[in-house]
């Protein structure tokens, strides 16, 4: 049907890098013992999942001790925000997060609303930051927990995680960070930016789908959510995912090589070129998000009298993979939460549509995407009701 | 998701663009929920003889509005009015549940354009009168 | 080193089965989009998931819309025990339990009881069977969740569950059974039996670690414990893990296939030739749990004047996985509480052992394991001061 | 999980088996935690010129044994009741933490031995005196 299939939503998940599932392999079939067995089969297993441990720990400066795997980044959110809010309920019941944090982080928070928590949401400004002296006036004595996002995964932007770290640091406030969408993206350290939890997804990175991690600082106190065996350190009972991790291990150490062979500046400089072929050839076309404080895969964009899905699978049709925070493709009416914290009006929101390139992506992918979605909008805008320059 | 139908519609719709000099024009939909639906229709001896529609939503929006102008196109106004969107969604071969107000926009987008031809009509005559 | 190796340890996990795998495998780097993807990746996704769940859900008897994916047997009972409980509170606070339960069964119900629920711990008589007057008594006005296991994991024996089942239903009292070891091994139907909830794990039935199952009767109300995307009905948020689903429900096919081709037969043949060597050959050796009523590939002994670990390392020396529930595996000082719950006294206990068999093991395997337990039995009662007939 | 030292000696444990006619013995540990040890001296000259073991318990329990055996075979008995849980757990090469009881009942099992002994010995000089 297609000439092409370019794939453009790895910000919606990756596909498992060769030398990862290559790594994996073996731990379905031949090495399948249970971590927790004493024989051959169990130790061959133990082993496999401490080196894991170790290179997911080496990616964001952590020693081993301090990552947990869970079964994906919204487990591990859940699991941070719940277990610390839980382990410390006794000193406060204030908890702060940010206006456009991933589900699964907010509606946490709302869970825990519900269980007598006090929560801030912290607001954002039209590129999606949040203000250092809003947390700073947020913060209570009996402030106990702030999440924040690394980047977010609908407008690409960084937060001032390192700034607000020092803020909760210097109170004794826990400090997490969703890092799903920057982990393995971009180089950090947790220790150096006062990260207290971090929250990685190794699919979101060349990995398999199901398997998370957490990064808790050691002397970090939490409760777990799900109990039983006591894996994970008592924090996440259940029989270890072992291949699955064994994935995330291979993914971290891809992610670590990705950081210093110049990957991550090829990265920016075709996000740049496509923000700049949208923007410049496409009339009523507006980058979302931070034109340079994103992540380097992540180009994102309202577009004018355009609703997003009708984009998207127009653009499905000619091959290409994007995504929409429009109301349509969430089924609910309104369209992102996110862009409307951002202060963009409903009517651009629901022409919103998001390319995240990834690490196959080349020049000739950014310019059919171009050349395609300037096609499709045109195509589309004749039958806009919106649009203005017709005829 | 979408039916072959649905998706057909979608990629290739019928009666699509804005229509010069209209008898009746419906709009219906909000910008703010992400759907709106034009409907223009040219009417000869109470019969539905020329239609187009203009629509911003999504592609359920685009395909229902695609197939309700065909439906009715060559019906009389009263035909057309007794079109409703359960019978754009058999024609369609099916939405999914949270698309069925697409349908709805349908039926209610040619409604309005109806009573806009039959108000003009009605102010016409009592101009001339 | 050692002549030939013998896996027995399948009640601890099993290795993925190689038509499990191959189904797999297009899941990881070709077919990766996410499920929740409205484009061509995501579809391809979406419907490898939805046959999937129709798999499972076939497995037992129930309607896909029935089946929930979870990461893990443990996160799959936590989620109904939790789950349940948080959503009836309003109509009672008591909860029942036995006292051979999964500790994932065993350490939810203690944080319920942290929560502010009363529980109650249903006793098992010498062959771990629970009595259906214990729980008709153990029922008050106020009970509104029975949890019992479908097949205990250290001694094989069946729960009564289908009587236990009707005793709930007939109160409006939600029931559920954790079937992490029964599903797959022995055909059973949940609506036939009356089962409100029941839990399953792919890597105990030939699929991947990392993937559960829950079954969720149509009209039960449950509250997540992982909040989010809303995926898996609003359930268990988190993208999907697609390649373990589509290994899960390839698991239950198999599964389904081997109720019907005898395999399951011949399992417990080999079952009962393995039982039948140890107790006839080896002196002051015990099966532990009930001798027909039992798990079709699970035998279970202690071994008296010996320690389990100290076995279990030279059968791992002859290439033999077992397992035990001695102390010494599990880094406490008390031997398994299950054996304790029977009645079993501690010495005794402390020399349990675990053989479960797998749907390779032949015949062969299941002589040269009771020929090297004789042996590694008399060498280590040699060492032993409890020892009677020494010299 | 264990180291080399431990399982080679779990796996051939020197001087294991029940001693006829000795001069000391020393029984540590219990059933119901799931650890026996009992350790058999003959004594020449203040000195233990032979000594063996019985144990029930796990893996390191019967390394453990074993190692403490030939740590303390030749040595004076005031030498032997010197020898610490620490020193097995080092000729060792280490024990995981939840197993070091089992070094301390090596310990504990030589002094029981040492003590038995001269029990026995001041019985039998008070006896003859
Ligand atoms: C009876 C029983 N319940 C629950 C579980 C937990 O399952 P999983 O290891 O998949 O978390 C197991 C196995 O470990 C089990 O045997
Ligand atoms: C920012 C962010 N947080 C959390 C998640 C959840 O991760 P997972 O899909 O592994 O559950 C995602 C992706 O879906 C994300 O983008």
């Amino acid at each position: 049907m297609t000439e092409r299939y370019v794939y453009m939503d790895h910000s919606a998940t990756t596909a498992v890098d060769r030398s990862v599932l290559e790594a994996m392999l073996p731990y379905f079939s031949e090495e399948f013992g249970n971590p927790n067995s004493l024989h051959i089969w169990g130790r061959k297993a133990r082993k496999a999942v401490n080196e894991a441990r170790e290179k997911v720990a080496a990616l964001v400066g952590a020693d081993a001790s301090e990552i947990i795997f869970t079964g994906g980044g919204s487990e591990a959110d859940n699991l941070a925000i719940k277990g610390a809010a839980f382990a410390r309920r006794d000193k406060g019941r204030h908890v702060i997060t940010t206006a456009i944090e991933h589900h699964a982080v907010i509606d946490a928070f709302h869970w825990l609303e519900d269980q007598g928590f006090e929560v801030t949401v912290l607001p954002v400004d039209e590129r999606a930051m949040v203000g250092i002296s809003d947390l700073e006036s947020a913060i209570r004595p009996d402030t106990i927990l702030v999440s924040m996002m690394y980047a977010n995964n609908e407008v690409g932007t960084f937060q001032p995680v390192a700034e607000a770290a020092r803020i909760c640091n210097d109170r004794g406030i826990i400090f997490h960070v969703d890092g799903v969408q920057a982990a393995g993206h971009i180089p950090f350290n947790v220790r150096d930016m006062g990260i207290d939890m971090l929250t990685m997804s190794a699919h979101k990175m060349y990995g398999p789908k199901g398997v998370g991690g957490l990064y808790i600082r050691k002397g970090v106190k939490i409760q777990p959510i799900v109990h039983g065996g006591g894996q994970e350190r008592g924090l996440r009972s259940g029989t270890e995912n072992t291949a699955g991790i064994v994935g995330f291990g291979a993914a971290a150490d891809l992610a670590s090589m990705r950081f210093t062979d110049g990957s991550i500046e090829e990265e920016v400089r075709l996000r740049d070129l496509l923000i700049d072929s949208v923007t410049s050839s496409i009339e009523d076309a507006y980058l979302t998000g931070h034109r340079t404080e994103r992540l380097p895969f992540h180009a994102s964009f309202c577009i004018g009298s355009l609703e997003g899905e009708s984009m998207l699978l127009r653009l499905d049709a000619a091959g290409i993979g994007a995504s929409s925070g429009s109301a349509c493709t969430s089924g609910s009416l309104e369209p992102s939460y996110v862009l409307l914290a951002m202060g963009i009006t409903h009517e651009l929101a629901h022409g919103s549509l998001r390319f995240s390139l990834g690490k196959d992506t080349t020049r000739e992918d950014i310019v059919y995407v171009a050349e395609n979605l300037k096609k499709i909008v045109a195509d589309l805008r004749a039958l806009s009701p919106l649009w203005k320059n017709r005829g | 998701m979408y039916t072959e139908k649905v998706m057909e519609l979608f990629m290739n719709p019928k009666n699509a663009g804005r229509m010069e000099d209209p008898d009746g024009v419906g709009e219906v939909g909000n910008p703010r929920c992400g759907d709106i639906m034009k409907i223009y229709i040219k009417v000869k001896d109470e019969r539905i003889v020329d239609i187009s529609f203009e629509t911003f939503g999504c592609a359920s929006a685009i395909a229902s509005s695609s197939m309700v102008t065909e439906m009715v196109k060559g019906l009389t106004l009263d035909e057309a009015l007794a079109i409703s969107n359960k019978d754009v969604v058999n024609a369609l071969g099916g939405l999914p549940p949270q698309k069925i107000h697409c349908s709805l926009l349908a039926e209610e987008g040619i409604q309005a354009a109806i009573e806009d031809y039959r108000a003009k009509r009605k102010a016409g005559v009592e101009a001339k009168a």
